[in-house]
Parts: structure tokens; C-alpha cells; sequence
């Protein structure tokens, strides 16, 4: 009944039950990287695996709110086989629509994260949103590298 | 000796019902239904005598300070002294200049550590913090410690929050030059024993700065009685206005301390080019730019405001309702208490829940109307050392009662069906 | 470009009874006669917007900035940023991190004083001020080159008050670091050419810090045009409240600026004891402490209500009285305006008399109801040159009229039939 | 008509045709000594002239506003022909009434100066009156170590 708002079923979901969760370190990824929020202690950790010039997989690990860990589960889900270009392209994305720099693209988001969409008004929970799409842009840029 | 504004209404107890009354932000059509404003220890709502005493400022009497020579000028010179006399008694102090009005708490912190500690601080000197230290009473410390190649040192906490002194022996070693301490701590509620501290602090001759941030809303501060050296508090946390705080510093301190800004009202005569300027007497050279009349003005009637009902008697108040809160939360399944052992001291009780985070507890209950804060409480070196990254807390104040704890178990409970099923 | 309010009335010119009617001092019972207010640069009074929008702030509307996760304290972070931006479009800056609260104008010249300048200025490298300076954009300036060993410089003035700049020849010259300069005199009222200062100064890698204290109430700012680094200015010169005010710092800048306090909110992660700690993001790295919310709503209103009133209009109906007033000043026996030639270009008139003392004209002004100022105006090193030690001061505002000058001429002779009999 | 309040007739006398005022220095004082009030840039110079333990004679030079100068003026007449003690005991009760230390106690001003009283009213202008008399305790004391 309350907390409609911001917890959506599938948010939801994704907390209780999330998908490509490892509870120990992540192994034999093409590149790991860690997003840290000091200001709430939400850690979370991104390892990507590679097939030519798409991500095959996506693994994540750590702790955080349950808006945290919802958005990496559906991040696992949703750039599962996109090409690694694209997959910047949506890291970008993401960074512009919870970053509250383009407001009207919102409805954009795949469908895989709408359920985000929600956090939009609640600029205090952006960076939970954002923690695991920005270790997953810094894992892509440390995997291009190597 | 304060010569506190005598309580208005001098039964036991307070009337949480009718204090309330006062505010006229829980009157508002803006809430939804009944606003449970449990973030005091952040900030508090402000009566309408705080706020008519602004808005009177501004619509009827307005002016420069210390320098306008028509009536009206000299009228908000007075009105703004009278403010700092106000506030004077408020604190036991033994002058109005031992007062000086700052932005905040954290601005009269940094200019002690700038102003006061920095020029006498040396390579290898000791400066003492307890572990329950605000970022605001901590990282002016950190940084003069930095800047001079001084070291800056935990007072530890007991397993039930309290200092921990006997595990402390160096606390008062001689190459100990400052202790900065909290009366009261925003995150566990502890109440430290300011007053034994800076007694024995000042036989060894160790200057010590309180800062009664959270204190000075519900405890009555007599510096003198306290004998600190420097203390201070933002109007903000005790019903006043935002943008004005105090610094109290002994006369002898205050005139040992160098301005952290300088700027208009704050000179006595300005040299040209690299000719020396001569700063003005105290307070008046700690209060560089256009003083805050209004500001002021909001502050002292918040004091006269607190007075009025009566420290005592708000401090009873809130500490039976936060250790009823504290009860009640122990209770449900899940949620654990900071610290570990004994029941709120003050009217602040912080908790955790064993499978949901903080910021969704804290979201949740928002939801429902009931206003608690997650998060760090600017204060991660505690949280550090509790092993946690955030904890919930709910504070309370005067015209809280048991509806509101109500309100936040029933919240925490809806939470718990939310994350918890 | 500004996205500022449209005016309200698109006349021509200002109607100074109709807007006189939007200041509740004017209107109080406070004053036996008319009060004529000739004291605004010193600071204004306060329209009901303004007023009213602190009051709101309090009484509907009020928690702790960028930390709750309550509605009350997400619609109050809005609001505050939301301040922020309005300020951002009034002065034409490129982003809102662009803009930092301060306490007052004083303050943010403090901190890049010391949080810009001073990390970087070496023995022998000179600071460049004007000899028309505020003491609150010359003291700071003067303290870091004390502290660094550096020199402080004056553009001096020619015999009307303009800077002298073909006289400085070695403004731009290699040593030069910094340049502070104010846009509009608060003595003088001369408007010094800013923008023509600034971009020069930039083709020769020399920050410039504009003090816009006095011209932001009449003149429209924009900060890209301008092409100043640094830009400060007091929200109570321009109708907004007291204890709040601004620094302008172009991205790069601030970028590279240490904060003058640190504390709560202005920290991403802090250190135990000696481990390092890490600074927040701009511009909350500039806010240590609780942040001052209705403030930062009140200098929005008070922006968007110079905004809605038009500053071009508002400049020629002050230039226009101004000079009017120096005219019929003129006129009188005794009387010698600053500086001697020319008329004023902005708000402020400035005068003495060969037979009576400033304080004695402010002081009979003041008994008739007209409030001018008399002294030094934080400005000693101005009046130092000028041979002088005081000077009366007259400055306008957009709801005055000739009747206030009329009583300012009555003043003036009377005290001349007291003194000089 | 105006001005009633702080400029009484005494004081504007004491103004307009101030007594013991020397154009050029003072010459063949005991003692003399300056004080300065840097907000206004007021400056007065007090030279006093002993006969024994008495003040004999004292005469001031400066500049100043109509208080400051009526001030001194009243100044010199006040203490001419006092004990150097009793002028000492005056000097601290004149601060002490205009420096809003003992505020009930201006009643008992001596007569000549009862026209200063009026300034008690007027914080801003209080240094106005007590320069001079600040500057005659600094001879007193100069004489007296010398
Ligand atoms: C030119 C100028 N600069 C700076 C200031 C300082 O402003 P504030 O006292 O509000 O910090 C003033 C006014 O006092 C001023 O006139
Ligand atoms: C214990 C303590 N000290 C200092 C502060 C800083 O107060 P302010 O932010 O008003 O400067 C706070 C609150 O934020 C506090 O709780």
C-alpha cells in the first residue's frame, strides 16, 4: 500500500532474489571494477565477461540499499549480449537520466529498468541507481585498456 | 549563573499537545496527514516567536549595525546587542564579548582550530577527539593537525558508548595541546562528562572546545560551571533561525585567537599596501562583514523560547520518550541498538535492522509521514568503528509523544513486510 | 545570457510610491514622519516577497538540506537548489556548481583569498587591489600577502574618481597573480570598467575577482560577459536577507580552490586520525555546515524581484536621482561633493562640509527622519587619499523620489544653522 | 528646533568657541597625550599643566566632531583647579557612564557636563565624548612616571 512510489514489485524482486549475485570474489571476468558511495557505505562490484566485441555476462557483488542492489541485478540482466559500444551508450544514459541532466528521457529507459524509473524523484537515491552503472562504465574502460 | 527567561508554566510536565501549537509547520495543510518529525538532531522546526521575531526585524525595524548614527540604526545596533546579552545568560557567560556570532557551529569550530590552535600547535604536538566526534568537530582538527605535522588522537568508546577515559592514560601527556570534545553524541545520544573533563584538562592547562550542538537544545549550559575554554552551538538545533551560530571563548582565549576572515567592521585602521591594519576589539574582530541582525535577533528568541519551557522539564521529557522508542524498537525482530547496552541518554536513539538497509527504512517510514534520518550522521569514524556504514535514527524534541512512536514502529513494520517477506 | 523574470510592468519608467508600497518598513508605525531611507549602500530593506518567502520557508517547509529521505526534506533540498539556480541565470553563469553560498560577500572574498590564492602566491609576486576598496575586498587580499610575503598594489585614481589604469603600467606585468577589483565604489559610486579589465587580464593568465556588492542591486551581471574568475556580492544589498551571500567562481576555478572550512556535508569519506580525507564534489565542498536554506530562498526572491522590476529601469531612475541630489547639493554653501568632478554614475553620492563633521550631518539627517551615513565607510585607504578621515553619504534606491532629496537639502541646512551659526 | 535631544545649547557654545583649544602644538605641558579614533578619524591631543598635586591648567588641540571638540572644551574647564586624584576618579567615571558601564550614575555628572549627558542615548557616539577624556588619563599617568 505505501511505498508504491519508489519499491515497485519488480524492484523489488530484484532485491529480494537478484540475479548474477556472487557472494565471494568474482573470477576469471575480462575486467572487475568497484563503486563506492562514502556518503551511505554502498559498495558494489562489477565484473564483465567478454565475447569478441559484445559483454556476454555480467557478475556483481557487494551490499548496498535495496535500490542498489536491484539496479545492479537489472544491470546484469539488461546489457547481457548488448555490444560493448552500446552498453557505453546506456551507461551514459543512465548517468544523464538519473543525473537529473536530461529529465525528459526518461521514458526512454528499456523496459528491463523501468522499474528505476521511479527513483527519478528522489535525487537523494540517484547515486544508488547510478553506483553499479558506473563501475560497469570503469570496467568497460579498464577492459578496453588491457 | 544564568538569568534564564523563569518557565511559563511551572506544572512537572510538559504538554507535548500544546507546545506543539507553537509550530506552524505541523499546522500546515501542507502535510498529508500528522507529520511524525522525528530528524531533531538534524534540525529542528521553529515556533512563531522565532519567526515573527525575524519577519518584525525585517518589516519594522532594519538597518546597518555599529554604524548608522539615526534612530533607526541605532534601534537594530541595540536590538542586536541585546541578542548577544540575551544569549550571554543564556550560557553563563561572564560578558557579551566572551560571545561571538558565527555562521554555525562548524564555522565557530573552524575559527578556533584556524585561529586559536594552528599558530600554537607544533610538529609532533597531540590533539585529543573522541571517537563519537561530528565531521564538524573533527575535521577543523584533522586538518590544523595536517597543516602543523601534529597528531590527531581518539578518546575510545566503551562497549556501552560512553568516553573511555581509564583507557585513555595519555589524554593529559604534555605534549597534549588541545581536546575538542561533543557534549552530547548525534549518533548514540551518549552524554559526555564535559564539565570532570575540562576541570582536570584545565589543572594540566589543556584548552578544551564543547560543542554542544545537540546539548544545548534540552540541557541548560553554564560555561562557568562547565569550565571550557571554547563551546560551541548553531541556532539551527534549537529552534532558531538557519545561517547563525556562536562561538563562546574565554576572554583570555578569545584574545589570544586570530580572525579566520577579515573584512569590514572587524578594523580599527587599515593600512595602505603592506602598512599594518590593527583589528578591532573583541567580539567585533571575529565578526568580519554585515552582522545578522535578524539573524540574531531569531536566535535570542529561540533561547528565550527554550527557557520559557524550561530545560529541565523538556529534557525529562525527551529522554522518557526516547527510551520508550528504544523499547518498543528492541522489540521487534531484526532491529539492533546503538550502542549495544543501556538506554538513551538524551533524545537520540540510532538502530539498525539486520536485513533491511537504513535509507529504506528511513524511505519507508518517510512514506508513511514519519521523518527519521539514515546515513552516516557526518560522523564515520564511529561508524567505523561500530563495523556499520549507516544506521537509522530517530530524535526526538518537546511536542513528540507516544503517537509518533507509534507512528514509527508501525513504519518500521510496514518496511519490514516490504523488504522482509 | 540571463533567463531572468520578465518586468512586471513594462513602462518605461519606475513608479518609486508603487513600489515604495512593497516595503512593510515604510509603512510602520515605527517612524513619526516619513522615514527617508538614504542609507542603501550600506544595506536595503526588504520587500513582503522576501519577508514572506523566509516566513514560508519556516513555517511550511522546513528540514535538513541533502541528507533526509522524508518528502518534507527532498522538497527542501529542492528548494535550496532550486535557489541556486535562479541565482545562476540572474548572474549568467554557465552552471549552478558555478555558485557557492557564502555567509556574505566578505566571506567569499576570504575564501579564495585564502583557498585560491594563497596555495599559489609567492614571495615577490604582487596582488593588485584599487585604491576604492571596501575593507572586506582589500583586508583578506592584504593578509595573504603578508602571509606569503607577496605585494599588495593600488590602481590608484585619477582626479574624478576613475581608476588610473594608464597610470599602472605594470598591472599585467609577469609578477602580477591576482587582481581584485570592486564594480561599483561604495563611496565614490564610480562604476569601473570591468569587463574591459577582466578580459585583458585573461589574455595574460591573471584572475580577477569582481566585487559586485554595490552594483548587483542596479546593474544586470553576467558573469560570462564580464569574464571575471572570481564575483561576490551580499544578498541584503540587493533586498534579500541578511547572512547570506554569494561567490561566483568559473568551474576551473573552484576546481582548484581548498575550502576556508571543512566539517559536515563538505566531505565524501573521512579519515581515522591521520588518514586523508576526502572532499565532496563542488559546490558542497564550499558548504561545510547545515546549509542555510530559507536564506538561499530569500536571496532567490529577493533576485527574482529586481528581476521582475527591471534593472535598467531600476538604474536610471537611481542614476537620475542621484545626480539630481548631487546638483541641488552642490548648491549649498560649504558643501564639496566626491570626488570634485563630474557626476555620479550610479546610486551613491558622497559629500563634506568645511564646517561641520560627517557625524554631525548624519546625526540632524537622522533626528529629521532621513537616514545618511557618515564615517569611513570601510574605506580607509580611499579616504586617506583624499586627505579625508569621514565623509556623509547619500545612497538611492528605486522607491525614492525628490521629496526624499528635499529632505535630505532641509537636513543639511539645518545643521548648518545648528553648527554654523 | 531639531536636534534638541544630543545638541544643547552648552554643548553648540563648547563647539562654536571651544575654551583652552591651542591652534599649534601645546608647548610647556607636564604632559601631553594623543587620542585617536581611527573609525572616524577623529584626534585629540590633551596637554595637561600641574601646580603640585593639582591640575592647573589643561588645554587640548585636534580635531573632531561637535561632541568630540565640546567635549575637550568642557574637558578643560572641568578639571582646572582639580587634585590630580580626583580628576583620575573622574576620568574612570566618565567611562563608566558613557561606555554604558554604570548607566544609573550619570546623574551625578558634574554640572558643566550634564550638557554631555544627552549622549548616553547615542551608542555610536560615546567614543565621541570620551576621547579627550581617555587622552587626560594617559597624561596623568605620563606625568606621573616622569
Ligand atoms: C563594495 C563592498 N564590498 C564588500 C562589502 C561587504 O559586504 P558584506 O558586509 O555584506 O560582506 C560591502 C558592504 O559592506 C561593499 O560596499
Ligand atoms: C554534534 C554536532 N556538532 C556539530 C554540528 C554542526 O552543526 P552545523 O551544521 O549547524 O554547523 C552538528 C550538526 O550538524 C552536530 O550534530
Amino acid at each position: 500500500m505505501i511505498a508504491q512510489d519508489l519499491y515497485k514489485e519488480t524492484l523489488l524482486e530484484h532485491y529480494r532474489h537478484p540475479k548474477n549475485r556472487c557472494d565471494g570474489p568474482i573470477q576469471d571476468a575480462d575486467a572487475v571494477e568497484r563503486g563506492a558511495n562514502p556518503r551511505c557505505g554502498d559498495e558494489i562490484e562489477i565484473g564483465i565477461f567478454l565475447q569478441d566485441e559484445n559483454i556476454r555476462h555480467v557478475q556483481f557483488r557487494g551490499r548496498g540499499c535495496a535500490i542498489c542492489i536491484a539496479s545492479a541485478s537489472m544491470l546484469t540482466e539488461a546489457v547481457a549480449g548488448l555490444s560493448v559500444a552500446g552498453t557505453r551508450i546506456l551507461c551514459e544514459q543512465m548517468h544523464d537520466w538519473f543525473g537529473d541532466i536530461e529529465p525528459a528521457a526518461g521514458a526512454l529507459l528499456p523496459n528491463g529498468l523501468q522499474a528505476l524509473a521511479a527513483v527519478r524523484q528522489h535525487p537523494a537515491r540517484q547515486k544508488c541507481v547510478l553506483l553499479s552503472w558506473e563501475a560497469l562504465a570503469d570496467a568497460i574502460d579498464k577492459a578496453g585498456r588491457e | 549563573m544564568s538569568l534564564a527567561v523563569q518557565p511559563i508554566d511551572d506544572s512537572e510536565t510538559i504538554n507535548p499537545e500544546a507546545v506543539r501549537r507553537d509550530f506552524p509547520i505541523f499546522s500546515g495543510s501542507t502535510q498529508p496527514r500528522r507529520f511524525h518529525y522525528l530528524d531533531h538532531a538534524a534540525t529542528t522546526p521553529k515556533p512563531s516567536a522565532v519567526i515573527n521575531s525575524i519577519s518584525d526585524c525585517y518589516a519594522q525595524c532594519y538597518a546597518p549595525i555599529h554604524r548608522g548614527l539615526y534612530p533607526m540604526a541605532e534601534q537594530a545596533t541595540s536590538n542586536y546587542e541585546h541578542a548577544r546579552r540575551t544569549l550571554q545568560h543564556f550560557i553563563g557567560a561572564a560578558s557579551p564579548d566572551e560571545l561571538v556570532f558565527t555562521r554555525s557551529a562548524t564555522e565557530a569550530i573552524n575559527m578556533v582550530a584556524s585561529g586559536w590552535l594552528k599558530p600554537r600547535l607544533e610538529r609532533g604536538d597531540v590533539v585529543w577527539v573522541s571517537r563519537m566526534e561530528h565531521h564538524s568537530n573533527y575535521l577543523p582538527w584533522q586538518l590544523v593537525c595536517q597543516e602543523q605535522q601534529a597528531q590527531l588522537r581518539f578518546i575510545e568508546l566503551t562497549e556501552d558508548g560512553q568516553l573511555d577515559l581509564d583507557g585513555t592514560p595519555e589524554l593529559f601527556a604534555e605534549r597534549t595541546k588541545f581536546i575538542a570534545i561533543t557534549h552530547v553524541s548525534n549518533v548514540l545520544g551518549t552524554e559526555n562528562p564535559v564539565a570532570t573533563l575540562c576541570t582536570t584538562a584545565r589543572e594540566y592547562g589543556i584548552p578544551v572546545l564543547v560543542d554542544a550542538a545537540q546539548s544545548v537544545s534540552h540541557i541548560e549550559l553554564d560555561v562557568a560551571e562547565m569550565c571550557c575554554d571554547f563551546l560551541a552551538f548553531s541556532a539551527h538545533k534549537m529552534f532558531g533561525p538557519t545561517g547563525i551560530g556562536l562561538l563562546y571563548g574565554r576572554q583570555e582565549r578569545l584574545a589570544e585567537m586570530a580572525p579566520l576572515q577579515v573584512g569590514g567592521g572587524m578594523v580599527d585602521s587599515v593600512g595602505d599596501g603592506m602598512e599594518e591594519s590593527r583589528w578591532a576589539a573583541i567580539p567585533a574582530r571575529f565578526e568580519a562583514g554585515s552582522p545578522d541582525m535578524p539573524g540574531a535577533v531569531g536566535f535570542a528568541a529561540a533561547a528565550d523560547y527554550l527557557s520559557s519551557l524550561g530545560h529541565e522539564r523538556v529534557h525529562r521529557h525527551i529522554v522518557s520518550l526516547t527510551r520508550l522508542a528504544a523499547q518498543r524498537l528492541m522489540r521487534i525482530d531484526g532491529i539492533r541498538l546503538l550502542p549495544h547496552a543501556g538506554l538513551p541518554a538524551s533524545g537520540i536513539v540510532s538502530f539498525t535492522h539486520h536485513n533491511m538497509h537504513p535509507h529504506d527504512m528511513a524511505q519507508i517510514a518517510g512514506e508513511a509521514g514519519v521523518a527519521i534520518r539514515a546515513g552516516h550522521h557526518c560522523a564515520q569514524p564511529l561508524l567505523r568503528r561500530l563495523g556499520l556504514t549507516a544506521t537509522a535514527r530517530a530524535s526526538f524534541s518537546v511536542y513528540n509523544d507516544e503517537s509518533d512512536i507509534d507512528a514509527l514502529i508501525d513504519a518500521i513494520i510496514s518496511a519490514q513486510r516490504v523488504f522482509c517477506e
